[in-house]
């Protein structure tokens, strides 16, 4: 190589976009509708009352169990738009976590403080989280590879910053702002109502796979397909990478905001962690955990890693770890080790993902099919 | 068609392009020969826009895309290869083709169109395949392929683009004896049909002999000659830094 | 003949689910070069990084590759080149982010006195350009870095892929006369398409074809026999394309 | 102008402390190319080990030689593990440098999560010599002792890692292997061995920074390590991935910035100000300060 | 089964007394949470007289882990609702509390919180409580250091953020509304170096210098605050935290006049040594658990499963606390209770305060305010 590869992004294991990829056989023509039976499954889901005991508190359409999955299905669609820029275009952002937080923090303002209506809130959060995206992200996207991750990081930790020293007593600093529920529709508030929060963010994860499904085997996605290995050439081909870039973020940060807006109904409220850097690293790492660049890996991974985080906290103080002797139930009670010892072990055991388990299983259907097909 | 108005490229004080002053016809093949370090691939990446002049113009069709950025100069017709094959590794050689394609007719900024739907465009892509010889690996990972075969996809994602102004960064490296011939057709079919410019650098002499209506030399950045084949290989500075006695 | 250098036995290696060499089998002569030839992705690098263990991850390498005594697969890299196996890969890899001094010096080994005078004498060039960046360098000048770095350490055997490669006819011919010299001391296994030079050059010759060795023996008797050369390389070793003389620099060029 | 000189003296020490959090971290992240988020519990580990071996370990103590053996107990503890780490986890994750992050965010979870289960969330009273909790008299200004030394050091850490680049090999075998292992190891080296002794020198660093972090905030806590990390990577990368002499300016830039800010301006603005820097030193300057051009 | 029903707390007088409690069980609070649930456990047996059982129902306890984070407490608590609890209490957080505090509401479930400080609780609505105290009784105490405060000058150092605010604004009531000068001086929670402010302090010579500081830098900043002769040059009052705490303030310990809500031996009524007797040393946060376990019983004893009549038990009621007399004031569910002034003496770990002054409960009341929800 004549060029140097500029050392520092850390492009994805980069597989080919499931939607670019050259379509055969009996599978793919199923294929195609497997989603819409898991949204259905999903959608009916809360009628059912089996117990699922150690999985879950309650039977499936228990509040808490229906809270729970809310959570997860938000940072499945997170996951999803983020991987929009990290896994299909190779942009890898610290910052994306305010524009999350714009949508959490606006709806939460708009509502509280300004007293708006829920609807104009949500417009106008997810329309100004879009905007935000727009502006920094072309300011950022001047630069790229690390240098981009750090300038993402840097106004994402300004935005930290201003809702840690609340301003104007606006977002309540360190002690987070409730949400106000007067002005919102009953069918949202209370606990008998979760099931609603449940469908919202069922949807909201519907409409952001649709959206990087769609947009990813559009034409928009092959050339962002195209950033991802090799920019110059993109450039000599004639496309301009910065403008392709810059849809890819401001698209990606408006599914961010949406997600916010439903999250703050969901939770309730905005407290600050949500603005931290953290919190975009764990998108990445729930991107990593499913496999970047695939249609459900990074879904999965996000919904996976909020349901061990929630439950790790219950399973820290479950009796069987507290039977344990000290040396091990002390650091088990601690959900950060479970979780992070968890990672560790996926990379060792899923590398690629966990999509890339039915990959790694094709051999093994391959075996099976084989004396079958051999008469 | 393509000038260079002492066209210049200064890294601190070394010049590593040197006033180059060009002007080529439209349909004309010219090819550019000189040692290694000549220049030559550094004076493809200024008229690429790719690094910018320090000095000098380049002119299209009479008007200055000196200041242009990368894409708006491909998009007014100019094409190229480069000397280290850069293809799109993890997608599949075809999709490679396609992407150049689509990149040509323009209209890329489309959301929610399912790009495999476009027949137009996989019908193109899958001619440009062809005409290389590489509709066999068009499922392969394009990062996968032997270092002859991604040459010979760089032609494809050229033609793919359908440029006025070609410029050919030494196409045969690397192919195995046996396709030069047939790459030779391709491109001297390119030419022929409507017309196209062609810049071309190439070690390889025969291949230029073939192809060039003129040569031009490069040696340290500035131009040695620029003439007939017959002319630039008669000339005595060009065997002496060139060519050297035959093996 | 003497005890060859080098062996390989059945040499097969497949890489992601592609059965590129299926059983390849081939000597070299423990002095004078031996080429290997075929056409584009029969396997020549992958043959070379399987000597070398530079087999990409995932591939697997079936069979025996010895060294005089002892056995080359399954000992790390490093330890192969230490143990005076040089390595000239075929995309140069020369480290873009380096000077070209920089460069030259990882090549250094303790112990072992660097032969610096001897490749300032080959490629001047480096010597002037020691400052710049490798990454900045020409085609060719990354090439003279890449030959000039393996020749600072002796070896005891040499293997080269495509040096010619992208190289102006007159540097051709430098470069030539250079594993020339360098072949009177150390056994070459060259890679290399360009027939001029395998003519000059090569005494041995390995002929690859569809994963397998398709033909062995004296090179110069190859390159005499058109209708041999034809039908293995698809060219004839007198026609245009690479009959002596000017074209000497045909096909093959560089990256 | 007492309190310019206060400030200015006491801003070196935050950037000294930053410095000395950032070096490995640089070394780390420029040399190796891992972007190395449990940093932080190499940091946690030295301080606690060092904190561990004053209360414990024979001839080790609060103060004096004493004090000395801890710290040097501490940095042991932090190069160990820092080994283990890159042996056992990094190393069979070279070029795939997402995984890698992947890992190490999962040790600085983990890691932190364990010291807090071991020695529980509170700050522990670290262990010092009394000298440190003074101060010192300079042109009317009392400047803490604790800052002074932080000072000291981080100018022997600089010193000693820009001899350890300028002197040795390493440093340029490591550029080479981070742009392509294999023909580093075809040119006869073992390029796995010097990037196991970065993460040592890095993990060293670290656990150097652990042990006067503690000394400087008079107490040891879980959370400690990481709670520093975020303005360690501004600096390294103000500075310039892999450049320890740039990390070396981007402290001073960011200590003194934001002292005197925090000072003169209102609160907060200090931390906004540190983070504009960067936006506006990346945007200018993508490579940082020192940093090398990545392309041709 | 329709997504919409939700368990029904069971009628009928055998069934048990459901108390969910929602706290730090890991993350940075985890300690004080430990307190907590000690106190609690301590409360419950004395206000059960060791039965464990309000008339023939027992009371059944069912503890989450919140991790400090508000999302996960949100999600339990509406777990717990859905099945049938109908009391919660814990909330180790203030930001915890305040998310929590309307779904009780929105759920009509009793809420009390516990050593979450922030004063936004009281008065947060109809069905919370709460069984600490808040930041304002921190600072009329405070005030009780200074004689008559006018004409004084008092600067407040607080951290940026909504404890930081609360704090400053109730000086500015207490202290400087009884004829005080009130300046404050802000840093950011993160801040690591502390001089700048410190050197801000000392060019304001304040007669007193209120601190509101928490987190794992308070030790730093009173190190500079002492080097840089603050705290020898004006009375500095804060607030005296948990006893782990006591040794990181080192040399400045002494030097330091501390307003506490408790700590070991701050009193001696029947309660505490009832919790002594259980949790050996007492610290800071035990109280809390004890008082909340204290008013659960009485919510159901009253109430049985009405939470309306819980609330309506709860409101106006006294009771002898670990603190000693505590009322829950009907207005806006403030929990009136004594508090102290405390000195800290020792060195090196062993530290031991003890109180100079202890304020009644209608001494520290903070103003009345209006019910929100
Ligand atoms: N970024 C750069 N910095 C410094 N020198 C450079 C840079 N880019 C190119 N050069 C120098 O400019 C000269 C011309 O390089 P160029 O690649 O154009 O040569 P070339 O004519 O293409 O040679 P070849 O036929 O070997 O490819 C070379 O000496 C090279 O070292
Ligand atoms: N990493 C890889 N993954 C999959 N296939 C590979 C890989 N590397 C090489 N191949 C395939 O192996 C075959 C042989 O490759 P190789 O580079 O050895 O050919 P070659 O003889 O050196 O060709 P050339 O003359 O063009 O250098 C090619 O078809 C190539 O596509
Ligand atoms: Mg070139
Ligand atoms: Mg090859």
């Amino acid at each position: 190589m004549t060029e140097v590869k500029s050392p520092e992004v850390p492009a994805p294991p980069a597989a080919v976009p499931a939607e670019l990829a050259p379509e055969r056989g009996g599978w793919q023509r199923v294929r195609p509708f497997l989603p819409l039976v898991a949204l259905v499954v999903a959608a009916i889901l809360p009628y059912s009352t089996v117990q699922l005991p150690g999985v879950f508190e309650g039977p499936l359409n228990s509040p808490g169990t229906l809270q729970l999955l809310a959570v997860c299905l938000i940072f499945g669609g997170l996951a999803a738009g983020y991987d929009l820029l990290f896994g299909r275009t190779g942009m890898l952002s610290f910052g994306h976590a305010l524009y999350f937080a714009a949508g959490v923090y606006g709806t939460d303002i708009l509502v509280t403080k300004a007293g708006l209506p829920l609807w104009q809130a949500a417009l106008l959060t997810v329309t100004g989280g879009t905007v935000l995206a727009a502006l920094l992200g072309a300011v950022a996207l001047r630069t790229v590879g690390i240098a981009f991750a750090m300038v993402t990081l840097a106004f994402a930790q300004v935005a930290a910053i201003l809702v840690a020293r609340d301003f104007g007593g606006l977002t309540g600093g360190e002690e987070g702002l409730p949400l106000d529920v007067s002005g919102l529709p009953d069918a949202l508030v209370g606990v008998a109502n979760t099931v609603n929060l449940y469908w919202l963010a069922l949807a909201y994860l519907a409409l952001v796979v649709l959206v990087v499904h769609r947009v990813s085997g559009s034409p928009t996605g092959r050339v962002l397909a195209g950033l991802r290995d090799d920019e110059r050439r993109i450039g000599v081909l004639g496309l301009d990478p910065y403008r392709y870039k810059l849809v890819a973020f401001t698209l990606a940060g408006g599914l961010a905001s949406a997600g916010g807006v439903v999250y703050c109904l969901i939770v309730g409220g905005a407290s600050p962690h949500i603005t931290s850097s953290e919190l975009t690293l764990s998108l990445l790492v729930m991107v990593v955990l499913g496999g970047p660049g695939t249609r459900w890996g990074p879904v999965l991974g996000g919904i996976l890693y909020m349901y061990l985080d929630h439950r790790l906290t219950a399973f820290g103080t479950s009796d069987a770890v507290d039977a344990l002797p000290a040396v091990l139930s002390r650091p088990l009670s601690q959900p950060l080790f479970v979780l992070g010892t968890i990672f560790i072990l996926a990379v060792y055991f899923f590398p690629g993902g966990l999509a890339s388990l039915t990959s790694r299983l094709t051999p093994l259907r391959r075996a099976l099919r084989l004396p079958s097909s051999r008469p | 068609m393509l000038a260079t108005r002492g066209l210049t490229w200064r890294i601190g004080e070394v010049a590593i392009v040197d006033g180059v002053y060009l002007d080529l016809e439209p349909g004309e093949f010219l090819g550019v020969i000189g040692p290694n370090g000549a220049g030559k691939t550094s004076l493809f990446n200024l008229i690429t826009g790719l690094r910018r002049a320090t000095e000098g113009r380049i002119l299209l069709d009479g008007e200055d895309i000196t200041s242009l950025p990368p894409h708006r100069r491909a998009r007014l017709g100019l094409g190229r290869t480069f000397q280290a094959s850069s293809v799109f590794g993890s997608l599949s050689v075809r999709e490679n083709v396609r992407l150049a394609v689509q990149a040509h007719r323009g209209g890329s900024m489309k959301l929610w169109r399912r790009a495999a739907a476009d027949r137009e465009v996989a019908a193109a892509a899958d001619a440009a395949l062809d005409r290389v010889g590489l509709s066999h690996r068009g499922t392969a990972l394009a990062g996968t392929l032997a270092h002859g075969e991604k040459r010979k996809l760089e032609i494809a994602l050229l033609l793919a683009g359908e440029p006025r102004v070609m410029l050919l960064d030494e196409p045969m490296a690397g192919v195995s004896a046996e396709d030069v011939p047939e790459l030779v057709t391709v491109i001297r079919s390119l030419t022929g049909e409507s017309g196209r410019t062609v810049l071309m650098v190439e070690h390889h002499m025969d291949v230029i002999l073939e192809l060039a209506d003129r040569i031009a030399v490069m040696h340290h950045g500035a131009l040695l000659a620029c003439d007939t084949p017959e002319t630039v290989m008669a000339n005595a500075t060009v065997q002496e830094a060139y060519l050297g006695e035959s093996l | 003949m003497l005890e060859p250098v080098l062996s390989v036995e059945g040499l097969s290696v497949r890489i992601a689910g592609l059965h590129i060499l299926q059983g390849v089998s081939f000597t070299v002569a423990p002095t004078g070069v031996t080429v290997l030839l075929g056409r584009n992705g029969v396997g020549k690098t992958t043959t070379l990084r399987a000597i070398v263990g530079l087999t990409p991850r995932g591939g697997e390498v079936r069979g025996t590759i010895r060294m005089g005594a002892q056995s080359l697969l399954a000992r790390p890299t490093y330890r192969l080149v230490r143990g005076g196996l040089g390595y000239v890969p075929e995309d140069r890899c020369v480290f873009a982010g380096l000077t070209v001094a920089e460069n030259l010096r990882l090549a250094e080994r303790r112990g072992a006195t660097p032969a610096y005078d001897k490749v300032f004498a080959l490629f001047p060039e480096l010597q002037r350009r020691a400052r710049q960046r490798a990454g900045s360098l020409s085609g060719g000048q990354q090439q003279m870095l890449a030959i000039g770095r393996v020749l600072l350490n002796d070896n005891r055997l040499l293997l080269v892929d495509e040096p010619t490669k992208g190289l102006a006819p007159k540097v051709v011919t430098e470069v030539t006369e250079v594993l020339e010299r360098v072949a009177e001391s150390v056994p070459v296994l060259l890679v290399e398409q360009n027939l001029a030079v395998v003519r000059r050059l090569a005494r041995d010759a390995v002929v690859l074809a569809a994963g397998q060795v398709a033909w062995t023996g004296d090179a110069q008797e190859l390159l005499l026999e058109t209708a041999l050369t034809k039908s293995l390389l698809g060219v004839g070793s007198g026609d245009s394309h690479h009959g002596p003389g000017r074209a000497a620099a045909a096909g093959k060029d560089a990256h | 102008m007492g309190t310019v000189i206060l400030l200015a003296l006491t801003g070196l020490g935050l950037a000294a402390l930053y410095f000395l959090v950032a070096s490995g971290l640089s070394l780390v992240f420029g040399l190796a190319d891992v972007l190395n988020f449990a940093h932080g519990l190499f940091l946690g580990v030295g301080a606690y080990a060092t904190w561990w071996a004053a209360g414990n370990l024979p001839g080790a103590g609060p103060d004096g030689f004493g004090f000395v053996l801890a710290v040097a107990f501490g940095v042991a503890a932090g190069t160990l593990v820092a080994v283990l780490v890159e042996l056992v986890l990094i190393r069979p994750l070279y070029s795939r440098t997402i995984e890698q992050v992947l890992v190490t965010v999962g040790l600085s979870l983990a890691g932190v999560a364990l010291l807090q289960a071991t020695w529980g969330a509170d700050a522990r009273p670290f262990p010092r010599p009394e000298w440190t909790r003074g101060v010192t008299g300079i042109l009317g200004a009392q400047v803490p002792n604790g800052g002074l030394l932080l000072i000291v050091a981080a100018v022997l850490v600089l010193g000693a890692l820009l001899a350890f680049l300028q002197w040795t090999r390493y440093g340029l075998v490591i550029r080479a292997g981070v742009e392509n292992r294999e023909m580093v190891t075809a040119l006869g080296i073992d390029v796995r061995k010097s990037f196991t002794l970065v993460f040592a020198i890095g993990g060293a660093a670290a656990a150097l920074a652990g042990a006067l972090g503690g000394v400087y905030f008079g107490t040891v806590s879980p959370g400690q390590g990481s709670s520093l990390l975020i303005f360690a990577f501004i600096v390294v990368v103000i500075g310039g991935m892999g450049s320890v002499l740039g990390s070396a300016y981007a402290a001073v830039a960011v200590g003194l910035l934001q002292q005197f800010v925090n000072y003169y301006g209102t609160s907060g603005l200090g931390d906004i100000c540190v983070v504009g820097l960067l936006a506006v030193v990346l945007l200018l300057r993508p490579q940082g300060i020192a940093g090398k051009v990545a392309t041709a | 089964g329709s997504p919409q029903d939700t368990a029904s707390g069971g009628g009928d007088s055998a069934a048990p007394v459901k108390v969910g409690l929602v706290y730090s069980q890991s993350g940075a609070l985890a300690s004080y949470g430990k307190q907590y649930i000690e106190g609690f456990r301590a409360g419950l047996e004395y206000a059960t007289k060791g039965t464990n059982k309000v008339g023939d129902r027992t009371i059944e306890i069912t503890e989450v882990d919140d991790a400090g984070d508000p999302a996960k407490a949100v999600s339990a608590a509406k777990d717990l609702i859905g099945k049938g609890v109908k009391i919660l209490a814990g909330s180790t957080a203030s930001g915890v509390a305040l998310q929590v505090a309307p779904i009780a509401a929105q759920n009509k479930v009793l809420f009390i919180s516990g050593p979450a400080a922030t004063d936004a609780v009281t008065g947060a609505n109809k069905y919370t409580f709460r069984s600490g105290r808040q930041s304002y009784q921190d600072v009329v105490t405070a005030r009780s250091f200074i004689g008559d405060p006018s004409g004084k000058k008092v600067v407040v150092f607080a951290q940026d953020g909504a404890f930081g605010d609360a704090n400053e604004a109730a000086v500015k009531t207490v202290i400087g509304g009884a004829g005080a000068t009130v300046s404050s001086v802000r840093a950011p929670a993160s801040a690591t170096e502390f001089t700048p402010f410190a050197s801000q302090i000392k060019a304001a010579k304040p007669d007193l210098l209120f601190v509101a500081w928490a987190g794992t830098t308070a030790p730093a900043m009173w190190q500079t605050l002492d080097q840089q002769g603050v705290l020898s040059s004006t009375t500095v009052v804060t607030g005296l935290d948990i006893r782990a705490s006591w040794p990181t303030f080192g040399a400045a310990g002494n030097k330091i006049s501390f307003l506490s809500h408790y700590f070991d031996g701050a009193s001696d009524t029947e309660a505490a040594k009832a919790l002594k007797a259980k949790v050996g040393t007492v610290d800071l946060f035990h109280p809390d658990g004890f008082a909340a376990a204290q008013m659960v019983v009485r919510a159901a004893q009253e109430g049985g499963d009405d939470v309306d009549k819980m609330v309506t038990a709860l409101e106006g009621w006294s009771f002898d606390g670990v603190k000693g007399p505590m009322t829950v004031r009907a207005e806006d569910h403030a929990l009136l209770q004594p508090m102290y002034q405390a000195k800290l003496s020792g060195s090196g770990t062993d530290f031991t305060a003890t109180a100079q002054k202890s304020l009644t409960g209608d001494e520290t009341a903070p103003p009345v305010v209006a019910m929100k929800g």
